[in-house]
């Protein structure tokens, strides 16, 4: 479905934002996520910029009403430029009170609730852990309250729908969605074209949640509402013109990775065993056999990295993916592909650690495990992405270091990214720079281990090739002639033109820029992946007030960008954000001898906006 | 292209001096191994040598095909992606007991479950040959190694039994040293489509030696070994033995053939398709049973997981690629910004 | 000392909210243990459950005796573990088929090999349940899946048969609706000195519901189950049919009993001890067979690999340690400087 | 057998050197490992300091006559401090052509050489590569050489003995060793004795043999020597008094684990899969069962570090072994034992990689593993054994720390040092300082993660206790209460803690001392394992000339000692001498910010001397 935008101007008596955040918080069962793709989807029509991300319970389905069985979805949408989802939701919409309670700390002071009362019931007041109702009892007087019976409202439009109580009660995200997109002023006609579409088979639900939508939009429209609830307008942000759709982290890489074994001219083959957060991108991938990719779900992780490496060695592009205790277990396969210099590509979708940790949960915290994570000097190229659309060119960048240098190279995403949506120009594929393989098929003067002079990759000599026959494997290799070799100087030859190669590869990447700022101040900030968003934000911000402060985000993590240094060095202080315990200031203090600091957060969320602020300032005023 | 010119089991040899033990047995397979390779009529450079780690792994340095030693355990799992990327290749895997059965396991379960076309070759020593000899899952009760000082007392699994019991549709035995018969179930592992499991009892001299005797020492082949063939009766020692099932019961019994024994009528006859009866053969445990030899088990397939691979995703691909992506891009809500 | 006090199921469940989807078949099965495990006498200090990952590995946090929830597969390494170190204690070890038959079918096959003394209860539901719903080594062909969503087509593991052929010693069947039966399997599972493995047939409703509805629906239940009593014949359908060897053949058939059809007599007698009959009974298939639950198969070895640790190292031990090192540490050619 | 010192003065003809290197080498048959393990045990008798090193071939047993089938023992004795196995070989022994083809480039110029002429033959000549007879086409006249057929004058000497020829021959390795005895003065009768015992059931042989000693003996005294070849005596070296033994690393690594688990008043069980250079561990502890040792042969790496932490969770202290691919596997097991905060031992001889890399050689490249290699912020402690000897005192060093803390402790040791042998004091068990474990038993306030306020570790509540009957398992658990919690603020205070705890650690080890030279000056080199033998004889050599230089060698990788960072302020530069391509000089660097210079070498060979002194000269010349 492509759909031009028709943006309306907005009756005037709304008052105007800049950006807002919404957050929509539910059972399972109640429809969150639909609610906010919807919301999402109308809201890039209207021309704002915006960012989501669904916020999943770590339990399948929880037993209703429980706090553990929250399921939410936040986006934050504006007339300017958005970076991250929003520090704080300014509205929050709750479906029954253990949203509430979940979601109400997060909640800006003075924010409005909106509240379906209806089901503020004794039994789901004591399941939420609520002694008194807190929609009664006064404890929201700090903040705007509508508590509407949405429950009941919804069965009262649908009342002559002839669905039973219970079909008509799942229509009430509608509702509440019809009456959030009254207070921004959201056209309905896409999701009434939306429910059609989906529901053609059910004609009768299709019009029931129409019926909801309009309902809960009328409502807003007619009904007397609580002091400080009012109607707004952001105006749409400047956005580049062309054809956009949204996109998550995971669809990004699989389109990306899609992408690079076509720009490689490769079959890409896929292997990988499900791990939350990871397991979205072998979803994603496992629908893409039109574009060339064969999907296979091993046995366990380290049978599908060693399937990729297979599949590697006989002429596809191996790709495997999983998240940091499933990386864990395909190191001795990432070292085979090391020592045998054939191309892999690891995606790593990092979650809160250690062991199992909180895996619905993200952290930036298998850094080391990336760049140092193995056994011997086995080093391998590391590449990070800063947001979902990002992913996309990252995956390309991959397949391309990988088939080049022909080696492994580890990518890393984590939990937030990978779910995490944003709008996105649709690339031109026939614009993107082929770098097709070149397999070798010349016997003459042929071994396994000859070496392009520059890159100092291997060939990639693929069976079926006649006359190329040749064995492989991770014992020590003859440099000259790729025989097994237990020589002294062999090894130490062959360590030194492996890392060699690795770090040769800072001369094929590009320089690195500063994201904003001046490229000399006070503060460089420091940051990779993730928090982008967070830091990019706080940097502007500070900046706005003044500060001396720079945003420098790291793409290539290993090798570095061979001028980080003196970019590096034209700053007072280094502050590197991260979520984790400090590792890539670990890694800049060894590289760089620099006396980087770190900002470090590990409880399972994202920056705020103001945490990075707040240090940036506390930093400046030292 | 001029016509395939025949080869010899020379031109599948390697230039590279063989570094196992003088004496080992796996001398004599790599000798087989050599000696029906021409047969099949693949070149070269379609077959591929995988292997894991062991004396036992070393064996794709000797074939001057494509080969890849890879790491412990891990052939099978490397082998199916070499296989599911190109199904054209002809995959050989050469595993050890340790190699296969204690670290590789899993991986072999599930080669054997998805029924992947190749053929895969378990040395079986009873023994952890190049980590200088501790026992290994196979080794027998009461073995003394350097990590069972006072003997192994684990129950040893027997590899034909684990194998069709993981729903392996091909199962074969040989030894080392039957020049003649490892020869002709290497071709049958060969001519099945799907994973063709076969363990052959290889003589470690040096950690293990002699451990087959009991069945494969000349003296003693006859009375101790049975050479299965399909739709023949069971019958070892010269014809003078037989395998029946012990009446009113489901086990086998050795029953005397002929005068003052039974008639060769009452003998069972093999029946490779028989997974059940491929299970007995594989689980004869006694001295006086034989030790079953040749094809336990050949009952192939509809087809192997790489042609359905092959059929089901990889035949799905668009004709032009590029711009099926761009397609698959645009699929879903977009909108346009002027 | 007070004597031992009964306990009751009360007693060994946690205050835990207990977090599986409603209508989860893990809820029945749960309610099954903790009926049973008063009836065992063991004190709660004495009983140790251990799991892997998966919706069926959080059951410890459930039962209020020791409880160790661990990673992926690994369950029966960290239980053999345990049991090593302290054969006192009475350990459980719960996994799904992921869990168990997936990343951890190589410790699952060892376990079961060395027949570590343990109750091992696989609760099969076909599919991965904790992460959404992808396909498992157990699916069906053709089961669609987030990872196959053109359908599944590689051949399912038989977790029975596969545990079989491992070697292990005790094989049961049961369903987690079979509130009857479950307890019976799981008194047998504990009593069984050994590795007890215990497949329980679980409805995942939101990922795979009523995958096992063709037999284990109440009104398919006698047609399409089979009951096994040792040393009572093999009947089903309400004692209409029966199973019996085709004869001339090593096959089960299903046969009609009584009017029209075969005597009692004609059918087979369940022997739990005859690996051959339990293998039969492992891999019926076909909407004709019937789906065979209980005991498979129970013949327990004269003893388990903990308790041979137990009497082959452990007991070695010397009464005075440190004197023992010291003396240990002379053995051997050593020297005096003055 | 215990034997007293018999120090018999030597002729006084000899000329008296202070130390020297003999190294013997020959098939894989010919017995070599036996003659070195007599010649050490007789040098030790002697009062010579001592260190020696077996160098075994990659393969199990090469055809012979082959290159890759020598196998080759060295030793080290002098008059001083032996501390390494000596650059260059001052003698060498070679059994046949293929040995001295292999060895002779490490013999010192003008070293002597004692071959087998007999051997010599033209297929032997062939296989080893040889074109001519080295031993008369002159190719060896820089060197001393002794041609003798020791082949034949074995069978000459067993003429009347009654053995075959084939067993006469196996005979000749004790020939060769009479000379050697006669060479450097050594008793025979430790021999004799030893031989009686060995062939006990076989007099014939022990008689055989010690015919071939003595012949070989007076063929030294009697016969013409060639010119610059004579008989030499080495002084004793002042040697502690005290009750002395051989010990390998492997072997004081079982010993230490032993005592520790005794010190530490638990049982001690130890799970492993082979591989080499580590399996010898599981090997010599197999044999321990009367010290309260249970081993477990598991079914691969993964399963023989959970059967560790399960064993740990029951009551005793587990401990895994491997070397660097295998640990690798191991790393997903770890990551539970730090979540659920378990002792576990984890023993890692490291050998040369990446992946399979050259096993029977030696690296220090699995630092950054131990440190680094994990997902997440998942700290454990490192430490790292410099000698034979020194295996024993850290491995009880690692019980106290893994009991102490409910910590993984990674102990690195690599194929040289757990090979490598030399003379050790007997220690002491009874003076060793216990550490009894204290368990959990009391129910009152109990709950899992409770944790001692100084120590930061949780109590160690074992199965079978009644009252504490509790779950653990990799998720993150509540600080307050153990139960399972996906709350942000908890996941920030465990990893907190977590961290904390293992840099806590840093107040319990001792300071960092300096090894040789003074506290300040112009260079300080670092080293860590293996390299102590090297650096300190390096050190010493290059301050006799009066360089300001000193050694620092580092036992506690991770956390390091809390005065690190002032030790090394004390020297202008810091250079980091290690088997792999700079780890440890990149932790200090990122630690310390330090300009420490790497000094790397990566051939699967332990630095010589004269490389670390090479290395110090240039650096003291800038
Ligand atoms: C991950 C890993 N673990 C352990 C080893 C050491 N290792 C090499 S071969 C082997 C076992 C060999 O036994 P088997 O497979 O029976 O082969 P064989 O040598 O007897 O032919 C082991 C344990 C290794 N190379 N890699
Ligand atoms: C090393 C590792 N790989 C993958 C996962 C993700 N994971 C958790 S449970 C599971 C499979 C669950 O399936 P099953 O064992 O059948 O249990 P069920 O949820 O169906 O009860 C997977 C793949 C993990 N936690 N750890
Ligand atoms: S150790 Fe055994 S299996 Fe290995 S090469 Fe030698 S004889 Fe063969
Ligand atoms: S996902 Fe399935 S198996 Fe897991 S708790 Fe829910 S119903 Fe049970
Ligand atoms: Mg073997
Ligand atoms: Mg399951």
């Amino acid at each position: 479905m492509s759909t031009a935008v028709a943006y309306e101007p907005q009756r005037h008596d709304r008052r105007e934002l800049e950006s807002v955040v919404v957050r929509f918080a539910g059972d399972s069962g109640d429809g969150v996520q639909v609610t906010g793709a919807q919301f999402t989807q109308t809201t890039a029509l209207a021309g704002n910029d915006l960012a989501t991300f669904p916020d999943f319970p770590a339990e399948i389905r929880a037993p209703t009403g429980t706090t553990f069985g929250v399921s939410a979805f936040q986006i934050n949408f504006g007339a300017r430029d958005i970076k991250t989802v929003g520090d704080a939701p300014d509205v929050l919409v709750a479906f029954n009170p253990a949203a509430l309670k979940v979601e109400l700390k997060s909640l800006k002071p003075g924010g409005v609730v909106i509240a379906d009362s209806g089901t503020f019931t004794d039994r789901n007041l004591e399941k939420a852990g609520f002694g008194d109702n807190p929609l009664t009892d006064g404890s929201l007087a700090s903040y705007r309250l509508m508590a509407v019976d949405i429950s009941q409202r919804t069965l009262d439009a649908l009342k002559t729908s002839g669905l039973s109580k219970r079909e008509a009660l799942r229509c009430k995200n509608f509702w509440a969605l019809g009456l959030v997109y009254w207070m921004f002023g959201r056209d309905r006609k896409p999701t009434h074209a939306w429910l059609a579409q989906k529901f053609k088979d059910r004609p009768d639900l299709g019009t029931a949640n129409t019926a909801a939508l309009d309902a809960g939009h009328a409502y807003g429209e007619t009904a007397e509402l609580p002091e400080g609830v009012e109607a707004y307008v952001i105006p749409p942000a400047v956005i580049a013109p062309g054809t956009y759709r949204n996109i998550t982290g995971y669809e990004a890489i699989a389109f990306g990775l899609a992408a690079g074994a076509q720009l490689a001219e490769l079959p890409l083959f896929f292997s990988s065993y499900p791990i939350t957060p990871a397991s979205t991108l072998l979803h994603a991938l496992a629908t893409m056999a039109e574009l060339g990719v064969t999907t296979f779900q091993a046995e366990d992780e380290i049978a599908a990295a060693c399937a990729a490496i297979g599949a590697s060695y006989a002429g596809s592009i191996g790709v495997t993916s999983s998240s940091g205790p499933g990386v864990a277990l395909k190191t001795e396969a990432i070292g085979l592909a090391v020592a045998t210099e054939l191309p892999l590509i690891v995606v790593n979708s990092q979650r809160a650690g250690p062991s199992t940790g909180m895996p619905t949960k993200t952290e930036q915290s298998d850094l080391f495990q990336a760049v140092f994570g193995r056994n011997a000097d086995t080093h391998v190229v590391v590449l990070s992405a800063h947001s979902p659309a990002d992913c996309f060119e990252v995956a390309i960048e991959a397949v391309r270091l990988a088939t080049k240098y022909m080696t492994p190279v580890i990518l890393l995403t984590d939990g937030y990214i990978a779910n995490a949506a944003e709008p996105w120009p649709l690339p031109k594929i026939d614009a993107l720079a082929p770098f097709p393989v070149k397999f070798r098929t010349a016997p003459e003067g042929f071994h396994p281990f000859l070496r392009d002079p520059d890159t100092l990759a291997r060939v990639w000599a693929v069976p079926g090739t006649p006359g190329l026959e040749h064995r492989i494997g991770g014992i020590e290799k003859a440099y000259d002639s790729g025989h097994i070799s237990y020589e002294p100087a062999n090894h130490q030859r062959m360590t030194d033109v492996r890392v060699a190669k690795i770090a040769g590869i800072a001369n094929d990447i590009p320089l690195q820029t500063v994201d904003s700022g001046a490229t000399s101040g006070r503060i460089a900030v420091v940051g990779w992946g993730s928090t982008y968003g967070p830091i990019s934000r706080a940097v502007d911000n500070v900046r706005a007030n003044g500060g001396a402060v720079a945003h420098i985000h790291l793409r290539h993590m290993w090798p570095m960008p061979r001028n980080l240094a003196d970019v590096l060095a034209g700053y007072d202080k280094v502050l590197v954000a991260e979520m984790n315990k400090g590792q890539l200031a670990t890694i800049l203090r060894a590289q760089y001898l620099v006396p980087a600091e770190s900002l470090s957060k590990v409880n399972g969320q994202p920056f705020k906006i103001a945490e990075i602020e707040a240090a940036i300032n506390r930093l400046l005023e030292q | 292209m001029n016509a395939p010119i025949k080869l010899t089991p020379k031109d599948f040899a390697t230039d590279q001096e063989v570094r196992w033990c003088p004496g080992c047995g796996d001398y004599a397979i790599l000798k087989s191994v050599l000696g029906v390779l021409p047969d099949f009529g693949v070149p070269r450079e379609k077959t591929v040598f995988v292997s894991g780690i062991g004396c036992a792994s070393r064996f794709p340095y000797y074939v001057s095909t494509y080969g890849f030693h890879t790491i412990h355990g891990r052939a099978p799992a490397i082998a199916t992606g070499i296989k599911l990327a190109n199904p054209e290749l002809d995959v050989w895997l050469v595993t050890g007991d340790g190699d296969g059965l204690s670290i590789g396991g899993n991986h072999l379960l599930h080669v054997l479950r998805r029924n992947v076309n190749m053929q895969i070759l378990l040395f079986n020593n009873e023994i952890y040959g190049l980590t200088k000899g501790q026992y290994s899952p196979t080794s027998r009760p009461g073995t003394r190694s350097p990590s069972t000082p006072f003997g192994s007392f684990d129950p040893p699994v027997i590899a034909a039994a684990f194998a069709l019991g993981a729903g392996a549709r091909f199962v074969a035995r040989s030894i080392d040293t039957l020049q003649k018969h490892l020869p002709i179930v290497l071709k049958r592992a060969h001519d099945h489509v799907g994973a063709s499991f076969v363990e052959i009892f290889q003589n470690c001299i040096v950690y293990n030696d002699a451990v087959f005797d009991d069945f494969a020492a000349k003296d003693v082949a006859a009375e101790r070994q049975i050479h299965l063939e399909h739709g023949k009766p069971l019958l070892f020692a010269g014809g003078r033995k037989g395998l029946r099932v012990k009446p009113g019961s489901l086990a086998l019994e050795v029953v005397h053939v002929g005068e003052g024994g039974v008639g060769v009528g009452e003998v069972l006859v093999h029946d490779e398709t028989n997974r059940i009866l491929a299970t007995m053969l594989a689980t004869m445990e006694g001295a006086e049973f034989p030790v079953a030899l040749g094809v336990l088990y050949c009952n192939p397939a509809a087809s192997s997981y790489d042609a359905e691979v092959d059929k089901r995703i990889r035949k799905r691909v668009s004709p032009d690629r590029r711009a099926a992506l761009t397609r698959m891009l645009a699929r879903g809500a977009t909108w346009t910004v002027r």
